[in-house]
Formats: C-alpha cells, structure tokens, sequence
C-alpha cells in the first residue's frame, strides 16, 4: 500500500500500464516535458522516454485520430484530453470513428485505447472548462465509460482501461486531484461493471459519481446523525453499467436518491432512474428522485457555481423528502 | 516515362482498371435496380488513381481512403465478391453487411477503412503512420481524399501533426473538380485545391494527371520512397473526373457539357489501352479481356444476389470486444 | 392550406422565414445552387438570392461559427448540417459556444439562430449517417430543441424557431421526407413546448417523437383492433419539454411506454420517464417502458437495421406487457 | 516610419500600454493572494499588439479574443472596474461575474468575446465579418489567437472560409513563442506559426514586430483598410513574448535564461517611452504618469474587491432568452 493522491494516482495508473505493456504509449499536449495542465503525469517522460510518451500540437482532433489509427495497427494508446469540454472539438474521432468502428467493419478494425479526460466543475474555471459530460459518452454504443472517484480507483480502473479491447474514456474529476488514499501496490484491478458500495444503510439507497460520491457521503453523515441510515453506492463505470448492485440495493431500501452532477436533462442518472422505473417500480415505496447539475452553463462566480451543482444540502433534502 | 513501364505491368494495370470499371458499373446498375440501399459514390473514371497508387505499396503498408472507395480497395486486393456482397448488405460482404458501399474494409489486404465523414480518415491514417514509426517499422499508410475535402479542420490537423513529426504518410488527394455538387473553384480559395497547402506544412505538394496510370505510379512512388525513407509526407494531388454523378442517382446536370465531353475523351482506361497498343496487343486480345471481366462479374453478382443477409440475432455482434 | 410532403415543407418553413425578415440568412453545403443534398431546399436561392442564401465549403465548423457571428451581430441565420452524425464535428461551436455565449457574457452575445440538421435511421446509409442525436442537444443547457413530424409541424415550428431569439437546433427526420400533408397556409406557427395529442385514449398513454410517431401510430391501430385504447403524444419539443401534458395523460391512463429511435443509454425518453418517476410516481400502475434504439451503430443491412430501431410491433409488445 | 506618428498618439498608446501592464499586474498579485479563482491567462509584454491593432479599428469594427485577452478589451475601451470586477466574479463585472477572466466581453465598444477553447474565436470573427458584408457595411474585424492556435482545425476552417468569400477580417495571431509550455518550434513545421499558412490560401501573410506598436499599427492598419475595401482578409503575425508564465502560477521554468532575457530588454513599453523621450517628453512626467495609473488601479481594485458577489436567485438568468 502507498498513500497518494488522486493527481498521482493517475500518474502511477498510466506509468503501471506502460511498464506492463511496450505497446502503450502515451500522448497529449503538454503531458511530456510539462508533465501535464494539471501535473498529472509528471515523470511519465523521464521513465518511458519520447517515442512512447509524446508532447502534440493543441490538435485534438489530430490526437484522437492519431490514437485510433495507431490502436488500429498494434499499439494501446493513452490520450490525453486536457479538458472533458474539449472533447466536442474531437467527438467525431470519438463518437463516429472509434466508438463504430468495430461494428461496422464486423471486428476488423478495433481500437483498444484510453482517453483520459479532466471533468468536472467546482474550481472557478468558467463554462467551457468545467462541465461533467459522462452523459455524452455513455449515449454512444461502443465507448466503454469510467470515472473513478478514488485514488484506489483510479489506479485500478486504468489497469482494467488500458487492457481492455475496446475503446474506454476515463473522466478524471479536477475536484478530486488533492484526495488522498492508500493505494494497493502491485497488479490492482478494479473490473468495469462493479458498483462500489461506499456504505451500507438501510433506509433510501443512494447512487452517485466521481465527485458526488464525497458529496453523497457527507449528506449521509450529516443523514445519520438525524437517524437516516443511507446506502451509498458509487457506480464507478457507466458502461458497463452494475444495474444489479443499484436494484438489490433498492430492493433494501425501497428508496432511491441519484446524486450527479451532469445538467439534469439527460443525465446518467436519467437512464439508471428510468432502468429502475422499467424493472422495479413496485419495489419503490418514493419517488425516484434526481439531485442533478442545474440546466446552466458553469458560472465562474463563486456562489453560482457552488448552486449548479449538487452539495450535501441538497442531497440532505432530498433524502429528507422522501421520509 | 511510359517506355520505362514494362509491358506486362501495363497489362496489369489495364486489366485492374478494367475490373474496377465493371465492378462499379455493375454497383449503378444495382442501385438503378433498387438492390442496393442508401447511397454508393462510384469511381468510375478515377481508377487510374487507385491502380497506380496501389502499385508502389507492399504488404505491411496501409491505406485508408473514403465512402468513394471501391478503386482502392479493390487496387489493393479487396474480394470483388466480398466487396460486392457488402454492398447489398450480405453476410459474406468484406463487413459481414454492417457497413455497406462507404465503409469497405479489409485489414488482410491493408485497408484500414473507408469513412464517410468527410476528412475523418485523415487524423486516423496519420496514427497509422506514428504507429508504423513507434513500431519500428518501414511501413508507409497512404491515405485518400477529394478536392472537397481540403477545407475541413480534420485535413489541417492530420497534414499537420505527420508534417511536425515526419511520419510515414502520404495524402493523395483525388481532385475530380468537384465538391459534392459544387465545383471546387467555389469553395476554396487556391488553385490547386490539395497541393497548395503544403508550403504551409513545409512539406512537398505535387499535382500529376490523375488519368495517366505511368504518372500517378511515379509520383505517388515518389512520395511513397520518401516516407519509407523517414524523411517525412508529402501531398499528391491527382487531377482526376468522375464520369457519373455524385452519389445515388445524381444527373449531375451542373456540369458543363464541354467539361464532361472533354474528360470523357481522356478515360485514363482508354490511354492505357492505347498504350498497350502501341506495344503491339491485339484489340481483340483488349475485347477478350473485356469479355472474361464481364463473364467473371456475371457470376460475382449473381453469387452476391443470392448470398444470405445477416441474422437478427447477430444485431450485437461486434459493438463491444467484451 | 396546401398539400405538401415534409422535404417540400422544409423549403416552405425556410422560404416564409426568409420572406418575412430580411435579416435571416441561410448557409450550408450544397443548400444554394444544388437545392440541398435531399432536394430540400430547392428554390431558396432563386428566390432569395445569393447574398441571403450561400452555399459553403465542406468545413461545418465554419458554419457553425459563421452562423453564431452572424447572428450575433444582427442576422438571423438558418445553418444547414447535412447530417446530424456531422454535429460530432461542430459541436465545440454548437455547445460550448453558441449554448453558452448568452449565460457567459450576462446577455451580451446572443445568436438568435437556427441549426437544421438530418437525423435518424431507416434509409440504408449505415452507421455514421443514421443517428438519433435529439438527446445530445438535450442534453446543453442554452439550446431549444425541435424535432417535428409532420409537414405542418416541419413549417410551424420553423416559424417559432427562427423568430426565437434562442439558438434553436431542428432535426428533421429523413425517414419522413415524403410523407404529405394538409399545411396551413399564411403565417402558421407552432408555439414550443406544446406536445400534440396524435390520438386520444385511455388505457395506455404512448409518448413519441419524430419518425417514432407514425410508429407508435401503427402500433396503436393494432393495439385498437385487440381492445386497447392508446393516447399518443408527440413531444414536438424536447426543450421546452412539455411535461405538463404527458403528466396529465398519465394520470388518466396510470401506464407509461415511451417510444425513442435513439439507442437507449441516456436518451430523451430517459428524461421524461426520470420526471414520471419524480414528480407522479403514485398515479403509475405499471413500469414505465422505454421502446427504444437498440444500443448499437446503426447497422446497414436492411434487417439488422430495421430490427435496431424501435418497429409498430416492438410497441405493441410493450404495451400488452402492461395489461 | 515612428516619424509620421504625432507625440500624443505615442502618449496616448504608452498609456495604454501602462494601463494594461498595470491592470495584469494587479490581476497576477490578486491571483496570488489567491482572491481570484480558477486561473488567469496574462498580457504582460505583449501590450504592443493589442494597443497597436485597436488603434486602427473605428466604431463598429468587431474584434474577438481569447482567454488571453484582458490587453485587447481594454485597448478597445472596456472599463478596467467592470473588466477587474469580472475577474473577482462580482456583479458589477462585464458578464456580471458569469465569465470570469478568461471571458471578457462588452459588445458597446465592439468586444464580441473572449474564446476560452483554443481556435473557436475564429469561425466566429469570420461570421461577424460576413454579417458586414451581407449588411452592406465597412465594418472590419479583428480576431486574436496564438501561436499554438494554428494547428487546430477550426483556424484553418475559419481562414478558409473568409478566403473564399473575401471577408473583411483580419486574422491576428500574437506569437509569443509558446503553446501553452511548449516551444511553437516542437508543434508546428513551419518558421512562422501563422504567416506560413497564408499562401495555402492565398491571402497576404505579414510577420510583424509584436513589441514595436509603432510597427504593429502599421501592418495591422494596411490589413484592415485592405480588408475594409472588400479585398478580403489577412494574416499579420506579431512576434511578441510573454513575461511571465502561461496561466495560474506557472513559473515558466521551460524557458532558457538566455531568451527571457532578451525579450525582457525589449519591453513594448520601455521601447515606446524611450521615443517619447526622444520627442522631449522628461522622465519625471513618465514617472508621474506612471504613479496615476498606480493610483487609479488602487481604486479600482478596491471598489471591485468591495462590490457585491452575485446572488444565487439569479443563478438561471441568461441561460436562455425565453
Ligand atoms: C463532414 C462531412 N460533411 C459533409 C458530408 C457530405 N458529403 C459527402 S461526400 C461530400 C463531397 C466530398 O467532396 P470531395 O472531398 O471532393 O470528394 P468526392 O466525393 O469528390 O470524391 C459531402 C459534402 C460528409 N460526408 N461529411
Ligand atoms: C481546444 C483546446 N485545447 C487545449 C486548450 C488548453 N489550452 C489553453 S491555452 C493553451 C495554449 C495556447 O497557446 P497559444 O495559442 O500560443 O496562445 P497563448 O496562450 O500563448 O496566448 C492550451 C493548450 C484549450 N483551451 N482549448
Ligand atoms: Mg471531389
Ligand atoms: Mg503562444
């Protein structure tokens, strides 16, 4: 076990598959020499040296195709990029190409590779650089989808991405970098597809992500204390999605609180409520209520950014709704 | 240059090109049939581009090329019949039926796949070719566009990212003048709407008649031995025409009839037929030819035509590796 | 009132638009001399001539953002994407810019503008010509989002849609170019945020949208000859989205199936049954069930094609499953 | 050619320049003290350009930024209280706090924007200058972005576009050696990142002096009446240097001491206080200019750090019109 934070918890995660595997490299702009916007893959260079580990123009269409192109043809690439809201500029390479690919060439052409993203909002970055878009790959057949919302996690999740034959977007949350946890040493896998039971509670059953699931956590705590007994589960991956883990737990509680952070329209918590709603509504005995984004674009100013998305308050009240 | 082609070559050439004719010929009377759905984009007059191209490469080389795509693929040794079969959606097309005419593919045979989002095979092609450098290898990726193609970002960012890191890449861009239905000269702003931008990658931008077989071969060779060499991509502009229209049942009424009359007598099939000719094949031995390709596309279709289509308990197949 | 299909009402709605203000513009590829790439807006140039109406470059980016410029700078401008797979490409501009610009800037930039594109599946163009993509503009705070079914919606919701001062994104359905019908004539308009009732009834409340409508129409003459009264709603809108209707249609009839041709994770009809299951989960007397695309690339082959998006039967075994 | 510019349009653009460098130093310093959130994108040496090109602009004339733009809405006349009251996320900010700093915005003096996605300003200055022409004005705009800018595909499409229709734009790319941490040499394959495309579309392509505003008037003027005329854009590169590092707190260790040096001896505004000496200015009245602006940037740092956040009723407001 090493304690580190989530920062260098991605960094250990790619340096692990590129010490495993000669075919992964690694590219990005800014991820070699700088190590990275947010210094979360320094060293990656110094260890792997610059064939593997390649700086590229800010070109992240050029960086999408050159990832698939090149999982095409033998190697495992890790893309960087630098921000989830950027992936708009690139959604063609993702959305059309990569994530299609395979189906429509019958196998022939397949694309094992990992595209890290930054997500999320919480630091002041404004509109364009502060959205949560697991949504956005989630509705694409094809896209494998993860985001880890512990270093743990985010260790383990990027041995099971980055061995995977199938194209994985990871959203790693910027809010989440200074988090800190031992992590396993060694060959640690999270397999896609296992919802992490965070605590165990036995009143409402409440699903959350990435940074919502510390957010969930401290409504249940401040939940507790008033005598609600709260079920957290962390989903962890979007596709594979564990509807298994979300319905037992229901089962329990009878409730169900989503918690994410995404714009609520459309939301994955859209498609879990509805896949409750769909197989297990005479198990409910509430609502199926949403804690979700506010329908805006990411203010700067403090307080507004604060509102748009979920904080413990809210999750509280909706918890509380439900009693 | 012609005389330094050896005769058999040509014949080659001819007779591939002769094949490429037929097989699309035989895909516009399908579609006139309504046998095949949705769309198909022909390349009826642009075979010397893909037979001449295809010529330079070796196994281990790549290429990618667009919805416009039969010449290439079948160039490089794609199945006539998996070809044909995949665009009237059968199991035994080269896709198992789920791509159809814009997406034929063969990995075997190095195609790497034909995309219809116009530009998107270009950043793709270029990760080939930092692949085929990451590995080790000499292999080059030679990757296909229209004169159409030469606004859109992915181009730029593609000839970009292989120009800063010297890849083994060559962009052969088929100019058949025309941007879907709008003629080139009106939606860019260069002459020559591919090979003009290479002095702004500081890369080598060459045109060649596209409808010269001899030509296209030398300088797409060219182009080719550079990149093997490491020395970096190059643009090739192939100046070219498509007979028909299009896509689908495009008249293509918005061409001036002197334009057409005039491509129409350079059928780059023609100037290779003269050439061989020239050294001495019979015409009738050219009829001949003629004859055993219509013969052998005769059963390809009727083969195809009764080939099965894909089971609906196969919808899944392939989404997901696991 | 005028017989016309939905290809003739698309170049209806544009050319009544383009009559009644001088400032609204139209661009696309191949939209001018060629009358569209599906005929669909022949006449426009002629009419309206070619400083209003141009034709562009193979370049959607550049669409996107001369549209957001124009608009921005006193033009209303109606941009065509020839395809909604395409929408991959420009969608930096569409969401992050154009969705945006007015929260951003607290007003000051607005793009009173209007994005039409081509959408879904059935017509044999495979995979990266055949999406259902309502969900990913849904899914932006900032844009409105039609997406009509009949001729008469095609030209009235074009009305409401250039005359918004909102970035409003059509999507038009291809699957529907030659269905005909009844338009009125002079300046008809159909307000957002209205759903039509297509068919009232009483056992079954059916909720569509687009080419889903006729099929949810078929199934509901199939459903009618075995005793089961459907209402059919077309949504019409999905921002503004109006729950208000499809609420009260469920509380007459207590069964919800909603009908989407986007592949399931996330889409529309995600949403609203996430609402149904928040805001009236008591008046439900069954599951809600989504009929929706099957999570793949849309296959070319006519079979698998047809089996990957939602058919009359599809709905017709939904709906029995409630009884 | 400093000659023909009278002394008090040098006076008037060195304070310019000293409000600039001011207002960015404040910025830096409330940023350190960790009153400003997010991160923060300075101009410090890089005055000149964005003095010198507003210079030239009249009434009417767009011009859009980037994130790196706080020089060119105050060289076109934002107020410096509402520019730094954005900046601290107050309510009486431009965007009413919305925007923050990299998104400066105040359309009444002509400020469409400020881009925070690499290249997306681009297309949109390109649709602003078609708006002009479909108006039937002779408005002009400016449009700025950086050196790292030019590989992204919407640079290229954008410049396509206005090449092909003639727009009046002028296309202003602020070299300042760096994308984001990376020599401009590493990730482009040309000498000059912006200029060097210009003939792959056949418009003028000027590198420029970025520190000289003297300079930079000039070309930039000769762009903008060229483009005012109707004979189409422009690309000027002014080659210029940040003094300090990207954004946020980087230190900007990837510099050679040797090249930071340099460029700090060439400081835009040392450069132009040094001709107006020549004219006979004195430096005490150089010196006094500078301790006003010090003084009216302590006032307004203080109004802004006292104006009111805004309040989360208003969360919704703007998001659509109705
Ligand atoms: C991004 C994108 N925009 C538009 C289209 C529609 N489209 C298909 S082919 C084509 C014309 C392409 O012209 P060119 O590049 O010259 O190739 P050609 O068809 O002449 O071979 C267009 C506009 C598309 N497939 N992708
Ligand atoms: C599309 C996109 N990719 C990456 C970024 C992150 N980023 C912000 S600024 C920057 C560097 C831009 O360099 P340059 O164009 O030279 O402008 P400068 O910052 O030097 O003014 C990068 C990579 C971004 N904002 N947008
Ligand atoms: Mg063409
Ligand atoms: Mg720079």
């Amino acid at each position: 076990m090493t304690v580190m934070n989530y920062r260098k918890a991605i960094c250990e995660g790619i340096a692990r598959a590129m010490r495993r595997d000669d075919c992964v490299v690694f590219l990005g702009e800014d991820v070699a020499a700088a190590g990275g916007a947010f210094k979360s893959t320094v060293g990656i260079l110094e260890e792997f040296g610059p064939v593997r580990v390649r700086d590229t123009p800010i070109a992240e269409q050029a960086i999408i195709g050159a990832a698939m192109g090149a999982a095409m043809t033998g190697l495992r690439p890790i893309a960087e990029i630098m921000f989830s809201d950027f992936l708009a500029i690139c959604w063609d390479g993702v959305a059309n190409e990569i994530a299609k690919s395979r189906y429509m060439t019958a196998g022939q052409l397949q694309s094992p590779l990992v595209i890290r993203v930054h997500n999320g909002a919480g630091l002041g970055f404004g509109a364009q650089h502060s959205q949560s878009l697991e949504n956005m790959a989630m509705m694409t057949p094809g896209l494998k989808v993860v985001a880890p919302s512990t270093p743990a996690d985010v260790v383990g999740l990027m041995a099971t991405a980055v061995d995977d034959d199938d194209p994985v977007v990871v959203f790693e949350h910027k809010a989440l970098f200074d988090v800190k946890q031992d992590v396993p040493d060694g060959d640690h896998r999270v397999p896609f597809g296992q919802a992490r039971q965070v605590r165990a509670g036995s009143d409402v059953s409440v699903v959350a992500l990435a940074a919502m699931v510390p957010v969930a956590e401290a409504a249940a705590a401040e939940l507790g204390s008033r005598g609600i007994s709260c079920e957290i589960l962390d989903l962890r991956t979007l596709y594979p999605l564990d509807m298994d883990t979300v319905l037992a737990s229901v089962s329990k509680t009878s409730l169900l609180v989503i918690v994410e952070e995404n714009p609520r329209p459309c939301g994955w918590g859209a498609e879990v409520s509805s896949i409750v709603a769909e197989r297990a509504l005479f198990e409910l005995d509430g609502p199926i209520v949403r804690v979700a984004g506010e329908p805006v674009p990411i203010p700067f100013a403090a307080p507004l950014e604060a509102a748009a998305i979920p904080d413990p308050a809210r999750v509280v009240a909706a918890v509380e709704s439900l009693m | 240059m012609s005389a330094e082609v050896s005769t058999n070559r040509l014949r080659a050439w001819h007779l591939a090109m002769l094949e490429i004719r037929e097989f699309e010929s035989r895909v516009m009377d399908l579609f006139t049939r309504n046998l095949v759905r949705g769309t198909t984009h022909l390349a009826i007059g642009q075979e010397a581009v893909a037979v001449g191209s295809a010529g330079v490469l070796r196994d281990g080389d790549k290429t990618l090329c667009t919805y416009r795509g039969h010449h290439h693929c079948l160039a490089r040794g794609m199945d006539a019949y998996a070809g044909m079969a995949e665009i009237l959606g059968r199991s035994d097309g080269c896709c198992g039926g789920r791509g159809g005419s814009m997406h034929l593919t063969d990995t075997s045979k190095g195609l790497y796949g034909a995309y219809a989002i116009v530009g998107a095979q270009i950043p793709i092609a270029v990760g080939c070719a930092w692949s085929s450098q990451v590995r080790g290898t000499d292999e080059v990726t030679t990757v296909f566009f229209g004169d159409g193609t030469t606004p859109i970002g992915a181009f730029h960012e593609g000839v970009g990212l292989a120009a800063t890191w010297k890849l083994p890449v060559v962009f052969i861009c088929e100019n058949n003048l025309y941007s879907e239905y709008s003629p080139i000269h009106t939606v860019v702003p260069v002459i020559n709407a591919a090979a003009d931008r290479a002095s702004g990658y500081a890369i080598p931008g060459m045109v060649v008649d596209g409808n010269d077989v001899v030509l296209v071969h030398e300088v797409v060779g060219a182009a080719v031995e550079r990149a093997r060499a490491g020395e970096g991509p190059s643009i090739v502009e192939a100046k070219t025409y498509r007979h028909g229209g299009h896509s689908r049942a495009d008249p293509a009424t918005y061409r001036p009839a002197e334009e057409v009359a005039e491509w129409m007598s350079r059928d780059p099939i023609d100037a290779v037929a003269k050439l061989l000719i020239e050294r001495g094949v019979t015409t009738s031995e050219l009829e001949r030819l003629q004859a055993d390709v219509v013969e052998r596309y005769d059963e390809i279709v009727e083969r195809a035509l009764a080939a099965p289509e894909p089971s609906v308990e196969e919808l899944f197949d392939n989404t997901y590796a696991s």
